[in-house]
């Protein structure tokens, strides 16, 4: 069975969002374990009782990781949970495509000082090709297709909330430091 | 009156009265009017003593408070005895019943956001899976979107506009463009002139060196109907003036 | 002993990022399951080993958490992070929203009688615009999020307690109150 140390190390160990050193564990149960022998164990647990589970080492301490047995369940998982979710990068493109369509690549890279890859957006069909600019090069010109509006739950283009919106909710917050201060604001 | 109460603890008016109404007891369906008028004004006289900034909501309901008073010290008309005459205080009555309602489950959700975060959200790595990381970081919501473009528009340097804007138009430009154009014709329509403009900026500049030229009274503008097209009209008497004005 | 269904479904379970929907389940394992009753099992199970784990049944799916007694030494962990708790006000406006919802900000701050922010509600992801209002102005709509339900612990809208529920309480305590001493006030 066992014990409350290797209770409390898993614990940790779950709820861990990088790897669980021996410094963090020693401060968490205020007096030193040996964690590799303990984690040991708890592999050895985890092993016999066939959970899916086991604590990895590396470089910087041990992090738990699902078994590879289990790989193509979940990576299934993450197929269907992990479509609607943006990096921030896509997110700067996707924000330039929706408030400035039509719009070419040159002008996304413009306003956001870098090269962005249009592919992944594409790909995920939240934006398309609407057609080309007339002028030299004749570039292809980009928009926000109708699963962009389903995506955000949008009736249509002119329901995205306006830059004076946005401002509102952004530029009140200066005052929301002081949120528990309406009453007790210093005068000067 | 001694006051023992944190300056900084009321949300709002209404958060301050309900501390009146539960402080004293007060029967929230029939508030004295007058005395809590009274306990109101007295701790705005202490924020104002105190020099500390009143926030307009609180000066708002001083402002109800003093009225419904007035009103319930009127003498009320006779009215026929079937008829119920209004409480004038039934408006403040609904706000703060409505409002303690939220207040209160906003207790509850305190208490229970309290019990959530003693559990803590199993984390397993990751890194066996491949996916497409950059499509797999953050949440995403309609006002990320806004707020991502907002800070990219406030991120570029602010100076390319201003280039656009003095960049190659002018008023005398313009204004050199509409005496060329009434060198063949003494009467031109706005739309056609607008319709040569290629942008925003260029119409802004355009209709300018118009009213400078009005002004000027190098030519005149009438209309026909409302809505309707504006015709330019060279004036000839003037013609010489402003030359040697330009 | 655990059977490979339980198995996969708890590696699932593990690598999930957000709660598990017996959807998602469904589609991983190609076959429909019954995810409650394989729940009930499995936390069963969890709870006989003494694991520090259970399968919490929020936002409409489940989610593995840390047991309630753990907390004291993951907090240690966090220290520096730790949870931060939502204002008075923030818990205020978000209270409006969850049962008044879609509602626009006019609203919330006429109830509240103060201008209400809700840039943080926004940026923790508690609130998210809903569309707009018809009507003068469109307004934006807010409403409360998944991650609302998950922050919480809540399982659905519908558990949260009724409005009735708590009026019934509030008139328990103006009850308490003695009303008497104010029928002669001088204000009437």
């Amino acid at each position: 069975m066992l014990s409350q140390t290797h209770k409390v190390i898993m614990a940790l160990l779950f709820s861990a969002e990088e790897p669980l050193t021996s410094g963090q564990v020693d401060l968490c149960l205020e007096e030193p374990v040996q964690l590799d022998e303990i984690m040991a164990e708890i592999n050895e647990y985890f092993e016999k009782e066939g959970l899916p589970v086991w604590g990895q080492k590396i470089a910087q301490g041990y992090r738990l990781m699902t078994r590879e047995e289990y790989e193509p369940w979940i990576r299934r998982l993450y197929q269907n949970q992990g479509n609607v979710k943006l990096s921030k990068s896509a997110l700067e493109t996707l924000s330039i495509v929706a408030y400035k369509q039509p719009i070419t690549r040159g002008e996304i890279d413009a306003i956001r000082g870098v090269s962005s890859y249009l592919k992944s957006l594409l790909e995920k069909n939240l934006i398309e090709i609407k057609g080309r600019q007339e002028g030299p090069g004749r570039p292809l010109l980009y928009g926000t297709s109708s699963h962009f509006l389903e995506y955000f739950g949008l009736n249509s283009l002119q329901d995205l909330p306006k830059l004076k919106e946005i401002e509102e909710i952004m530029n009140v917050e200066i005052e929301d430091g002081n949120e528990e201060e309406y009453v007790g604001n210093p005068a000067e | 009156m001694s006051y023992n109460v944190k300056l900084d603890v009321f949300e709002g008016p209404l958060d301050l009265l309900l501390f009146f109404i539960k402080r004293d007891e007060i029967n929230i369906y029939d508030i004295p009017i007058s005395y809590i008028t009274q306990e109101y004004l007295e701790y705005l006289d202490i924020m104002k003593s105190m020099n500390l900034h009143l926030a307009g909501e609180f000066i708002l309901m001083a402002s109800l408070l003093m009225r419904i008073k007035v009103q319930m010290l009127l003498p009320r008309e006779k009215v026929d005895s079937e008829e119920l005459i209004e409480d004038p205080r039934t408006e403040l009555i609904q706000m703060l019943v409505e409002y303690q309602k939220y207040r209160e489950a906003s207790a509850m959700f305190k208490d229970m956001e309290e019990t959530q975060n003693k559990f803590y959200p199993v984390k397993t790595a990751t890194d066996t899976i491949s996916w497409d990381p950059g499509l797999f970081l953050a949440d995403v919501h309609l006002v990320d979107l806004g707020i991502a473009f907002r800070n990219l528009l406030e991120s570029m340097p602010k100076t390319k506009y201003y280039q656009i804007e003095t960049y190659k138009i002018n008023i005398n430009q313009q204004a050199q463009i509409l005496r060329t154009m009434f060198s063949t014709k003494k009467r031109i329509k706005f739309s056609s002139v607008a319709g040569i403009l290629k942008n925003r900026i260029e119409v802004v500049v355009t209709f300018l060196a118009i009213l400078e030229m009005v002004k000027s009274e190098e030519i005149s503008v009438s209309q026909k109907t409302i809505f309707g097209d504006i015709y330019l009209t060279k004036i000839q008497l003037k013609e010489t003036n402003v030359i040697a004005d330009a």
